[in-house]
């Protein structure tokens, strides 16, 4: 299986080049043909990889330099299920979205095709590499592909200030982790991942060490948007087109974790592993904070790919939690999470798409009771936004139970209500645009809503069943996550399987396998809290959409100090979120120096 | 956020975060100490394995060659970029006039496209023996692409400036790199496998299919630059010419 | 004085963080994006680098000699690149937001707020 | 820990680099930016030489001499022309 191993990475870019090549010698058809085959196979390669990596970690070393005395000379393909997951998700999202492309965009012209192969062969090679270099290497090429399809449609001065903020605040990001990356080479004489953690094990942590673990970690979650380093997010996906942000939420911010994820328990572990609650509190916080800030400001969009965007904040914030408890059953948590979010999250974006082309307007208070019109895409709108509040059993619901079962194990009893009303609050405001579009309940207009610059899209024609069509693929697949037998075991395994240090180096160093056993094949069981914790995410999310509403017709009694208590922070949040990317890097750098400063007191006991 | 609070708020933090770095930084074995051991492990092999002198180019494109795959589809992706960016509805201006008189400049200017070409070759072909290799001579050979504008103008330059020429070119470069390793994939051994024996050490010839690989990053550089250059002159020159 | 390089590139990156908070022009940001960027290099090459030893091409060198580390300078090369694309990719956005606003003051471009 | 670690050369290049880098940052004219930024890109290939990197600092030499200088040129010509009305008209 080793052969198929760079597969998922080659063929997009092989695609990529040819498209390109022919692009003024080729007919446009197969031009397009030769777009969607890249995709399609990249795809299949990932999931050909994906089962195997079940049975076995998959492994190649590109120009067959294998190690030499137990150490790495060349660069590593190392595909575990975890990172091999991902590769599938992204390219699976990325042959989603050029379909849809197919025929939402039809004047892209061919460079619109390219970018999104290169972007999905970037995703894909950060995912399976074993290499932190060649991590740094892909982690570029897919910055780079995006900031161009950021700035698309460069009509406006909206998406350039959106593609600038994006790419400045990444490319910060990625110098924090050049060095970063640039720090272990110093300490170890190595770029392998198995090969660092491997001359780490059982030294304790110096400044050094946490500097290094401070930068990566940031520069990750810089591109995994988690607060206060999520600013650009919002900006991003305002302005790409809904394609575009299918590829920014469902996956691109995914990579951000798997970074942190892979470096963590690759790396640092071998030299942190005493100190790993010291980790856990700084992250756990983080994510908290970012699942709240997320929801509030998703609630105070009527931009409604802006919105869908902050929510994503908030997901990630939730996810980062799942991540950072650091045992088992949260990260395949957080994975199922992110499986579920990702495709959800896409079919939201794409039917936002939808009404685009309709409507040529994407604002909530405008398209007010003319989503009427679209009763399937209404239905299908609800249901993405229902999934993503942790109804038991449905969407989402997989993941935040598992992360609610991590944290009672690891005895922090107060995240799971944190997390219940996080993801309430974001579902809260997609269902409440929802109900303005498709139902044309509550008034036309609301102060609470930041304004929006209007925007005229460009006009567009569009087969309107081809687009539902792939919207309706994506939403189901994610309503079924949490109910698709042996996922929940199936992915738990893979987390246990991503943590193993040691099985790691001996695969990757000394080509020594660890067969996996077969989990069994049934639906994951839930606890009794984690049904109350959904279904209290589910009343929260509808009455609050309500709420928002109909807010005008609660008594002024309850209006009166509601809106006292709550106007100040609300706008000292908006004045956060300014636009201006000065203001990005200097809450960066704030974030940073505060994450590293709690580090260095913490980890050096 | 004012400029004001904003400053009040980075200054600290940037303190705060300068101090981290020299607290990693004074982590690092002391300068001139460089323990390794993966570089000298490369020095020791890159000659007896593959017969190449410049061991930075055989780490480049033979032992690390999926990095430098990587970095040729950056440079191709954001080329795409910008080329989509600096997009000009109107299309090519054909009327811009040729403002260049003298033919002191035009001689000279000839000479040194030569020059710039010449050396452009020459580092990219002696990659793995001296310093140089696809990237720098892809830029050398670029420059003086930039040249011939100088010299011949700007009519002559957009006649092969332009993405119809460009496209394919740069595209033969970028998929060349990752057609050569799928040829050794092919041949059943592993992605990007150096398959053709190291060749004369010392020679233009050293480096087996590396040296493929070095030659098709130098023609993509050489064709991405040419393009990034052309989209930003025009930028430059064609709204002057209609503006004036 | 052994740990003046590692000095240099810690202040050179600091300095580049202030530029592109500081900044009032996006094309002086990009190029502040590069002097950050520019201690990277300066960190990765010094910390490759041996006493006494020579460049590692060993043309006309005797196999063995003492010489400084290749793959920081690899890194470097690669490095290099994508500092190139990312900056004419900046600029190239920065140009248009000229054509479209007039200006290329950040604090005066406010399209994204709240 | 000694001076001896340091050469006087590799002294002198890091002085330049260290002033050169503030003096880019803090220079707000575009077209004098564009100047101590060429300069500053001399003195990184200076050291990189220096530091045995000859490939480097060709890298750095083909960059700085002609790529950096051209988008750059070009950038701060468009900002500075004349609005000639055709596209300003906000």
């Amino acid at each position: 299986m080793t052969w198929a191993l760079p597969l998922p990475v080659v063929v997009p870019l092989v695609a990529a080049a040819l498209a390109t090549a022919g692009d003024h010698l080729l007919p446009r058809r197969l031009g397009d043909a030769i777009g969607v085959a890249g995709a399609a196979g990249g795809f299949a390669f990932s999931l050909v990889i994906l089962l195997a990596s079940e049975k076995h970690t998959q492994l190649t070393w590109f120009g067959g330099w294998k190690p030499r005395g137990g150490a790495a000379i060349g660069v590593a393909f190392v595909a575990d299920p975890l990172g091999a997951g991902l590769a599938a998700l992204a390219s699976g999202l990325v042959l989603a979205s050029i379909l849809y492309s197919w025929s939402f965009l039809r004047d892209a012209g061919r460079p619109y095709d390219v970018l999104m192969l290169l972007f999905g062969g970037a995703m894909a090679g950060f995912a399976l590499t074993g290499d932190i270099f060649n991590m740094f290497v892909w982690f570029e090429l897919m910055g780079v592909a995006a900031y161009a399809l950021a700035g698309f449609e460069v009509s406006q001065v909206g998406p350039l200030q959106g593609a600038i903020n994006f790419a400045v605040s990444n490319t910060v990001g990625a110098y924090f982790i050049l060095t970063g990356i640039a720090l272990l080479y110093a300490r170890t004489g190595a770029l392998n991942l198995a090969d660092i953690g491997h001359s780490l094990a059982g030294h304790r942590p110096d400044g050094l060490i946490i500097v290094a673990l401070t930068l990566l970690v940031c520069g990750f979650l810089i591109k995994a948007a988690v607060a206060p380093f999520h600013l650009w997010l919002a900006d991003a996906h305002a302005v790409a087109p809904a394609p575009v942000c299918v590829l920014f939420s469902g996956v691109m911010v995914v990579v951000g974790l798997l970074g942190v994820t892979r470096c963590y328990w690759t790396v640092f572990d071998a030299s942190l592993a005493p100190q790993a609650h010291d980790v856990r509190s700084v992250l756990v916080a983080l994510g908290i904070f970012t699942a709240l800030l997320g929801a509030v400001m998703a609630f105070l969009q009527r931009h409604l790919k802006r919105l869908l965007a902050y929510s994503t904040i908030s997901h990630m914030g939730i996810a980062l939690v799942g991540v950072a408890l650091l045992d088992e059953r949260s990260l395949g948590g957080a994975a199922d999470l992110l499986l579920a979010h990702g495709l959800l999250k896409a079919s939201l974006f794409l039917c936002c798409g939808i009404l685009l082309v309709r409507f040529e307007d994407i604002d909530e208070l405008r398209l007010h009771g003319k989503g009427r019109a679209l009763p399937v895409l209404g239905v299908m709108f609800g249901l993405g936004a229902v999934a993503l509040s942790g109804l038991p059993y449905v969407g989402t619901y997989l993941g935040h139970a598992q992360i609610d079962e991590g944290a009672a194990l690891d005895g922090i009893d107060w995240v799971q209500p944190l997390l219940m009303i996080a993801a309430g609050v974001s579902s809260a405001a997609i269902l409440r645009a929802g109900a303005r579009v498709f139902l044309g309940w509550g008034p036309t207009s609301d102060p609470l809503l930041s304004p929006e610059p209007s925007e005229s899209p460009p006009e567009r024609s569009a087969s309107m069943p081809a687009l539902l069509g792939v919207t309706a693929v994506v939403l189901v697949l994610g309503l079924a996550v949490s109910v698709a037998p042996g996922l929940g075991q199936r992915v738990e395994q893979a987390a246990g399987r991503a943590r193993d240090r040691i099985a790691y180096v001996d695969r990757v160093l000394r080509s020594r396998e660890t067969p996996s056993p077969r989990p069994p094949v049934a639906i994951e069981a839930t606890t009794t809290d984690s049904v109350l914790y959904g279904i209290g995410g589910v009343v929260i999310a509808l009455g609050l959409a309500l709420v928002g509403l109909y807010r005008r017709r609660l008594p002024e009694l309850v209006l009166g100090p509601l809106r006292a208590a709550l106007g100040p922070p609300i706008a000292l949040l908006r004045a956060a979120h300014s636009g201006v990317i000065g203001d990005y890097v200097a809450w960066i750098t704030v974030g940073t120096a505060v994450v590293g400063g709690v580090w260095a007191l913490l980890l050096r006991r | 956020m004012t400029r004001r609070v904003r400053i009040g708020l980075f200054l600290p933090a940037l303190a705060g975060f300068g101090a981290l770095l020299v607290w990693a930084y004074t982590g690092i074995p002391s300068f001139g100490d460089y323990q390794g051991p993966y570089g000298f492990v490369l020095e020791k092999i890159s000659a007896p394995l593959r017969h190449m002198d410049n061991v930075v180019n055989a780490t480049t494109y033979d032992i690390r060659g999926i990095d430098t795959m990587g970095e040729e589809f950056i440079l191709f992706a954001a080329v795409i970029g910008v080329v989509l960016l600096l997009r000009d509805d109107a299309g090519r201006s054909q009327d811009v006039e040729d403002d260049i008189g003298s033919d002191v400049v035009r001689v000279f200017g000839t000479l040194a496209i030569g020059a710039a070409i010449l050396v452009g070759l020459w580092l990219v072909a002696n990659g793995f023996v001296t310093p140089g290799g696809g990237f720098q001579g892809g830029v050398a050979i670029a420059s003086g692409g930039l040249l011939l504008y100088l010299v011949a103008g700007y009519r002559e330059w957009s006649a092969f400036g332009n993405e119809t020429v460009l496209d394919p070119i740069k595209a033969i470069g970028a998929g060349g790199y990752v057609v050569i390793g799928l040829a050794a994939l092919v041949g059943g051994l592993p992605f990007l496998t150096n398959f053709f024996g190291g060749g004369d050490i010392g020679t233009v010839w050293s480096g087996g299919s590396a040296g493929f690989v070095n030659w098709s990053a130098g023609i993509e550089v050489a064709a991405a630059n040419v393009l990034l250059f052309s989209e930003f002159l025009e930028e430059y020159i064609v709204p002057i010419a209609r503006g004036s | 004085m052994s740990f003046l390089p590692y000095a240099v590139a810690a202040w050179v990156c600091i300095v580049g963080i202030y530029g592109i908070v500081t900044s009032r022009n996006l094309i002086h940001l990009a190029l502040c994006l590069t002097v950050m960027q520019s201690s990277t290099y300066l960190l990765l090459l010094a910390i490759g680098y041996v006493k006494g030893g020579g460049p590692p091409i060993y043309k006309g060198v005797k196999l063995g000699t003492k010489s400084v580390d290749p793959v920081v300078q690899a890194l470097t090369l690669t490095d290099i690149v994508v500092s190139v694309t990312v900056i004419a990719l900046i600029l190239a956005l920065a140009l248009d937001v000229h054509k479209q606003a007039g200006t290329v003051d950040p604090d005066e471009i406010r399209e994204m707020r709240g | 820990m000694t001076l001896a670690t340091l050469l006087p050369v590799q002294s002198v290049a890091l002085a330049l680099v260290a002033l050169g880098a503030p003096a880019v940052v803090l220079s707000r004219d575009p077209l004098k930016m564009i100047v101590v930024n060429g300069f500053y890109g001399l003195t990184l290939v200076l050291l990189f030489v220096i530091y045995g990197a000859p490939d480097v600092g060709l890298s750095m030499l083909v960059v700085g001499t002609v790529a950096y200088p051209l988008v750059v040129l070009v950038a701060i010509a468009r900002v500075r022309a004349p609005k000639d009305g055709e596209e300003d008209e906000k």
